[in-house]
């Protein structure tokens, strides 16, 4: 495999644009003074492949570090003076044309993604590499990096399903320390418990704000949409936290001027997209249609916990809030619980249908959804089942299924 | 040039006779086990616990060895299909399909009704898969379920916090035992039952190892699959621990009397990956055509890399144990994997390598593509990468998979990088 | 003097050409039936035809192709890859990488100095991108797939082909003739999706020059042109490019006919 | 009052006109090939000039179909997958189960006795199952679309192609010409193998009696017993079943329009 060839000018694709460009101190989001402002910023950030507020970060010889989806602490990436940022895939504009051959058809998008990313340099930003083992693919992409990017720090990180056991807790804390030496690799400062403590804290406000963001959605669903809600969290694994706050801050006040424009749609959860994410489009299209997301599982890493009490050994406080107390989703073992799990959260949401909307070979996510189909056929609440790739840009089908959805429900 | 007529393959003839009964005695005991008289604990191969359930009385139900065998005979695809009118879909692991397919229709197999459990052993050794699979039959049966959870093995000796961490849930686990069966822990007799698997594993090392000769006497792939079945399902057993005398002589047997799984070795290769069962034996053929022979392959290790070094130890039961779950193949981070396919290759001369990559199961596969282009272009090792699917017949297309075979196989005549063994003219 | 023959019976096409002192002296091409014995006859006959030359001159005859068992009267038979590799060296013998995109598949191959297969990838379950794709797409346009290949000169906004289904392509393509789209750029869009799906198939062995472009849709100037583009480099296309299989074939059956009298 | 449905569909635009939500009066169809808003119009045309009428008698318009949005002077879009539903039920009250097979797509739905769609599952992005399939055939065997069925009910041991690829089975059936298959036994090969891809649909959603086929397919006498033959279950095939979703975008057309008189400015809710 020719590594870096990118070959020839990419028709329609976003190689041909200029990336964004965005000042070392990331000033223009201090300027965006209107959640319209903003959302439109963080558009471009998303759409633009090559980490723009990444690479101003870095610029400053400041080190940056990317968590592939799931439960990466990302806590103990930004003790060590690093920043952590998810990797969320490509979306619709990375063409794959290197990452195919390592990794073959039958896989999810954002694996394929990411790699062609990593192929094609647009990772060169970041020192290392964290791979979750939550799903056989990002466990395994972690191995393929290890072989093609010999340069950067890569890591797997080993997370327990067995919640039961009081060994859990010691041998995740042993995990994490594993993945701080790693992170010292990548010129990460030495770990230090005060510094963790704080960085606990730091994300516990960040978490309390999303928290906020999200309940907001839920009780005055017209207050803004899912499209807003997503860009303005997506950004918080892009930013430093600390820029990200102040951006929650000011979203609360405007949004608690903005009315709530009531319109005639249903109200729906939306399951399944915790680690890839779907399109802007679709993203859009869902709303559009006539649903309401009151509750999603886009961009899970800011709420698996409501808070982290650091203690006196933040790390294995931070090991224990995993064990735990996080969110439960499909790549976390909770056997007998998923039905009764889905029942709960559509009471807890009012909701009166749930979207299943799961990346395609995404099989973590398919096997729950027969276990969540069973529990809401019992209870006869409506549900639908779309699956997503990113590269997609057509959405035809999609819009037949999700109006057939709507129409289903509002129509007697 | 392939040739033109390939012979049927031939067994180790009393071996495979032997082993067919253990696979028949094993599903009929099956038929009358569940509840609490002879409680049934359903088990994964990555990892397996096998002798301490089976200390504490329990039989073993394997439902990827069901599956596969499922396959096998050719009557999967209904299981397959219904698991799919439940929602199950295609990109699922078939295994799992196959499996719950089967588990909603009653369990009816040729080879006897396979009992529901009672107990859930998942040992997360490898697969995310196998914890999702699990899920789902708690959910079904609402029996207890063990979560071993086997670190992934990223370096080249088990870590001690590792070990550490697997020993304590062993003994958490033996507690579950203790108070579910009512029975108490019986150590000697776990001892006993660990020396009876070192005696099968020994065994099946020898067995492996005899791919290294030329011509190869062991057909390390197709027939090592069927030779699988007591070292994964009946370990822990007499009948295991005698078995692999009984086939280790009869490989002398072939060296003697010079009848080897082809008739003139002109390939050896390393296979790596999950067999096409529902097209097994034409894919075998396809091979036998050409000449071809499998020496060493990585998917008889599933169940445990014996050939590596390690053995169960009855002197550190646990600690063996738990080094035995975190050495099954599939949890073997990437650079292991490639490491040890690499060795395989010098250590058996193999000519090429054959990589079988199957649609539904991402833990082996995904990366195989990688593997594929550091072994042809990092190493020069002629290699063919073909996909189809363990369980599902509807992704073999013979006509395709023939093509890349010839193609393949074709091109690695004038490269090959061992002389071909001859025992005839051309 | 050796005369050989090699017949390549493809998904779509049958072809044959004679080969002798190193040079092709005659060759035909024909669409396949359903009787694939008669139509390799045919080819045969028909090249021998066009030479003037007797069936009982050809020392070998050589089959290929996904119909070369039913080259019958033949000596040998080899898969299509070998013998695109085979035929892509005799005719351009820098190259290294081999595209060939027939009637229903994609096959990206690798070759070493002495044009022996070193790798190859193909695709397979769909026929998306391939000359099967491009004869559907040229029959919504209300062309014949021969003469499309110049036709997306001039293209300025190459349309978007969001189906990758074949089938489901041509009705795209339909709309987008119904909406008055500009024929240049919906094939210049097509183009670009051929050679995207081909190209993830050469990455697959490795890309490196120089890569020679065979089989029938290599015969599409607008192809290859979206191909060159792509890889930044020209790609070698031979006249004979849709021979390539049949005369590797041939150059097998006469080695092999070589090797036997020496 | 007079609703018009018009069904844009990829392979063919129909079109009925319903008086009260009770009646059809007149029903059309065109070849879409690709204009799917002038051939609106023209079905249209045709459906007025059936019943004498004039253009404005037609008081309400509802689209659906795959062109639904690309038609400007509706009323009112549905998808296809509510309307067929409606139509199906329509057609016959009984049914429970619509099968949903035209050129493009099939799709198998669960609806109530109101015709409300409960749950559906349709094929995606791969032509292999859907009519376009029958139709290529057709025309690589050089048998009129109007034989297929009737030749192919003559099949003594059908030959079900095993290929995933409608392109690609083409190959697959040469092959099965060539090695003298009978006709007729391809013929109805072709019938179940959409009969078994729409078959995982159906089982997706389950199936409950009565079970209806509605689209272009129900034309074809062929698919029914194929359908029959792998569901194992009787299917209705109802004379209009290629309409049934113009039906059904007529009938939530009137509802639609019954509702806006009885409570005017009610915004449309689907945009
Ligand atoms: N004159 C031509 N110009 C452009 N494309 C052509 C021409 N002739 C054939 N083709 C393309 O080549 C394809 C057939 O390629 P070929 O290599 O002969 O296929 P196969 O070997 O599979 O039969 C056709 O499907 C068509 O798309
Ligand atoms: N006269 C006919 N005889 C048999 N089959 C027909 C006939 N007319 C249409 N069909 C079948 O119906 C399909 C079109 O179905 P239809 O439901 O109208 O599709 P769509 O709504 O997608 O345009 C065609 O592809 C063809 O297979
Ligand atoms: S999308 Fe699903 S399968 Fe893919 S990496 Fe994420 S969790 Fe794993
Ligand atoms: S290893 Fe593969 S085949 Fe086995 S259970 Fe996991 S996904 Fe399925
Ligand atoms: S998507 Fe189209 S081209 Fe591909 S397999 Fe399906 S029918 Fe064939």
């Amino acid at each position: 495999m020719t590594l870096l060839a990118v070959t020839g000018p990419e028709v329609g694709s976003l190689d041909a644009m200029v990336p964004l460009e965005l000042s070392d101190d990331l000033r223009e989001f201090a300027r965006a003074s209107s959640i319209e402002e903003l959302t439109k910023l963080a558009r471009e950030v998303v759409l633009d492949p090559s980490y723009p507020t990444v690479r101003a970060w870095t610029r400053g010889g400041r080190g940056a570090v990317g968590c592939f989806p799931v439960y990466t602490p990302q806590e103990l990436v930004h003790a060590v003076g690093l920043l952590p940022v998810s990797l969320h895939g490509g979306g619709e504009s990375v063409e794959i044309s290197h990452a195919d051959a390592a990794l073959g058809s039958f896989l999810c998008s954002i694996s394929k993604s990411t790699l062609e990313l990593a192929l094609t340099a647009r990772l060169a930003p970041f020192r290392a590499f964290v791979f979750p083992y939550i799903c056989d693919v990002s466990r395994n992409l972690e191995g393929i990096f290890s072989r093609l990017l010999p340069g950067a720090v890569t890591h797997m990180l080993h997370l327990p399903q067995n919640f039961q056991s009081p060994a859990t807790v010691p041998f995740l804390t042993a995990e994490y320390r594993r993945l701080l030496a790693k992170l010292e690799k990548a010129g990460g400062d030495p770990y230090r418990p005060e510094r963790l403590a704080a960085s606990i804290e730091l994300f516990n406000q960040q978490r309390a704000r999303i928290a906020e963001l999200t309940r907001t959605k839920r009780n005055e669903p017209g207050k803004l949409t899912l499209t807003e809600s997503y860009l303005i969290r997506r950004l918080g694994a892009l930013l430093p936290r600390e820029v990200h706050i102040q951006l929650l801050d000011r979203v609360r006040t405007e949004l608690g001027e903005r009315p709530n424009r009531a319109k005639d749609s249903i109200r729906v959860l939306l399951i399944g997209p915790f680690c890839e994410q779907p399109t802007l489009d679709l993203i859009d299209l869902v709303e559009q249609v006539g649903c309401y997301i009151v509750d999603d599982e886009l961009l899970q890493l800011h709420r698996w916990y409501d808070r982290i009490e650091p203690g006196d050994d933040p790390l294995s406080s931070l090991a224990a809030a995993y064990v735990e107390s996080p969110v439960d989703i499909g790549v976390r073992a909770a056997p007998s619980r998923k039905g009764e799990a889905i029942l709960r959260r559509v009471e807890a949401a009012q909701a009166q249908g749930v979207i299943f909307l799961t990346a395609k070979f995404c099989e973590p996510a398919l096997e729950d959804v027969v276990l969540y189909r069973k529990a809401l056929d019992r209870q006869g609440i409506p549900y639908l089942h779309l699956e997503f790739e990113e590269r997609s840009t057509s959405y035809e089908q999609t819009r037949l299924q999700l109006e057939t959805f709507v129409e289903s429900i509002l129509f007697d | 040039m392939e040739s033109a007529v390939a012979a049927e393959p031939k067994f180790l003839a009393s071996a495979r006779e032997q082993q067919r009964r253990m696979v028949e005695e094993y599903y009929e005991g099956l038929a009358h086990a569940g509840g609490p008289k002879k409680p049934v604990a359903y088990m994964l191969v990555g990892g397996n616990l096998t002798e301490i359930v089976r200390s504490f009385g329990y039989e073993v139900v394997f439902p990827e060895i069901v599956a596969l065998n499922c396959a096998i005979k050719h009557v999967s695809l209904p299981n397959i299909l219904h698991a799919e009118s439940q929602g199950y879909g295609l990109d699922v692991c078939s295994y799992v399909k196959n499996d719950l397919g089967l588990q909603e229709l009653g369990g009816e197999t040729p080879f006897g009704r396979i009992p529901p459990p009672d107990l859930l052993v998942c040992s997360f050794s490898g697969c995310y898969v196998y914890v999702k699979w699990w899920e789902a039959l708690a959910e079904k049966y609402g029996c207890p379920l063990f979560m071993l959870d086997v670190p992934y093995m990223r370096d080249d000796r088990p870590q001690a916090e590792d070990l550490q961490y697997l020993v304590s849930q062993l003994n958490e686990f033996i507690a579950l035992l203790e108070k579910t069966t009512g029975r108490s822990f019986d150590l000697a007799e776990l001892r006993r039952v660990l020396a009876q698997s070192r005696r099968a594993e020994e065994g099946w090392v020898d067995y492996l190892d005899s791919g290294r000769r030329r011509p190869s006497p062991i057909e390390a792939y197709f027939e090592a699959v069927f030779y699988m079945f007591p070292i994964n399902v009946l370990r822990g057993t007499e009948a295991a621990a005698t078995f692999y005398a009984s086939v280790n002589a009869e490989v002398l047997e072939r060296i003697e009397t010079g009848r080897f799984p082809v008739p003139e070795e002109k390939f050896r290769l390393v296979v790596e990956g999950v067999p096409p069962y529902p097209s097994y034996r034409t894919f075998w053929d396809f091979f036998r055509k050409w000449g071809a022979v499998s020496v060493a392959a990585t998917y008889p290790k599933v169940g445990g890399l014996f050939d590596r070094g390690f053995l169960h130890d009855p002197a550190r039961p646990l600690e063996s144990i738990a080094e035995y779950s975190l050495g099954a193949y599939v949890n073997q981070a990437w650079p292991l994997r490639r490491k040890l396919i690499e060795e395989y290759v010098r250590d058996f001369s193999a000519d090429a390598v054959l990589i079988h990559g199957i649609k539904s199961c991402r833990s082996f596969t995904a990366g195989q593509g990688d593997l594929r282009d550091w072994l042809i272009h990092d190493l020069g090792i002629p290699t063919l990468y073909l996909e189809s699917d363990h369980e599902d017949p509807r992704y073999f297309a013979p006509a395709q998979v023939k093509n890349r075979m010839d193609a393949f196989f074709e091109s690695l005549a004038p490269r090959r990088r061992t002389p071909p063994v001859s025992m005839g003219t051309a | 003097m050796t005369l050989v023959a090699g017949v390549d019976i493809g998904s779509t096409t049958a072809k044959c050409v004679l080969l002798e002192e190193g040079k092709v002296i005659g060759k035909s091409l024909a669409p396949v039936g359903v009787e694939l014995v008669k139509d390799a006859e045919r080819a045969l006959a028909q090249a021998l035809t066009e030479t003037g030359r007797e069936r009982r001159e050809v020392r070998v005859v050589t089959g290929t192709g996904y119909g070369r068992f039913k080259v019958t009267f033949g000596q040998f038979t080899l898969t299509e890859i070998g013998c695109h590799a085979k035929g892509s060296h005799f005719l351009f013998p820098a190259t290294r990488v081999v595209l060939d995109i027939g009637g229903q598949d994609t096959k990206a191959i690798k070759v070493n100095d002495q044009g022996e297969v070193i790798d190859f990838a193909m695709n397979d379950k769909c026929a998306a991108g391939t000359g099967r794709f491009l004869d559907v797409c040229a029959g919504a346009l209300g062309f014949d797939v021969s003469e499309i290949g110049p036709l997306s000169q001039g293209a300025r906004h190459p349309v978007k082909v969001t189906n990758t289904c074949t089938v489901f392509a041509e009705s795209e393509v339909a709309s987008y003739v119904a909406r008055g789209k500009d024929p240049r750029d919906i094939l210049a869009g097509l183009y670009e999706s051929v050679v995207s799906r081909s190209l993830s198939l050469l990455q697959r062995v490795g890309i490196e020059p120089e890569v020679t472009f065979t089989g029938g849709v290599s015969r599409n100037e607008g192809v290859v042109r979206a191909l060159d583009r792509r890889l930044g480099y020209p790609s070698n296309v031979s006249s004979l490019s849709q021979y390539v299989g049949a005369i590797g074939a041939a150059l097998h059956g006469l080695a092999r006919a070589e090797a036997a009298t020496t | 009052m007079i609703s018009c449905g018009l069904d844009l569909g990829a392979g063919t635009t129909k079109g009925v006109l319903l008086e009260d939500g009770e009646r059809v009066l007149a029903s059309a169809s065109v070849p879409t090939r690709g204009n799917p808003v002038e051939r609106g119009r023209q079905v249209l045309e045709l459906l007025v000039e059936e019943v004498n009428a004039l253009p404005d008698d037609v008081e309400y318009l509802c689209t659906t179909g795959a062109a639904r949005y690309a038609f400007p002077d509706r009323n009112l879009q549905v998808s296809d997958i509510t309307a067929s539903g409606r139509g199906a039920v329509f057609l016959n009250p009984a049914t429970r189960h619509v099968v949903d097979i035209g050129n493009q797509s099939s799709r198998a739905m669960s609806v109530s006795e109101t015709g409300r769609v409960v749950r559906f599952k349709m094929n995606e992005k791969c032509a292999a199952g859907a009519g376009r399939f029958v139709d290529r055939c057709a025309k690589y065997l050089q048998v009129p679309l109007e034989e297929m069925s009737p030749k192919a009910l003559a099949a003594a041991n059908p030959k079900i192609i095993s290929s995933v690829c409608a392109v690609l089975a083409e190959t697959e059936i040469i092959n099965n010409v060539a090695e003298e298959v009978p006709l007729a036994d391809i013929l109805m090969g072709v019938y179940l193998s959409l009969a078994q891809r729409a078959y995982l649909l159906m089982r997706y959603v389950g199936i409950q009696p009565e079970v209806t086929l509605v689209g272009g397919l129900v034309r074809s006498e062929a698919m029914v017993r194929a359908l029959e033959r792998t569901a194992k279950v009787p299917v209705g095939a109802p004379p209009m079943g290629q309409h049934a979703a113009a039906i059904g975008a007529a009938l939530l057309g009137y509802t639609r329009m019954q509702k806006l008189s009885a409570k005017p400015a009610s915004p449309v809710v689907t945009a």
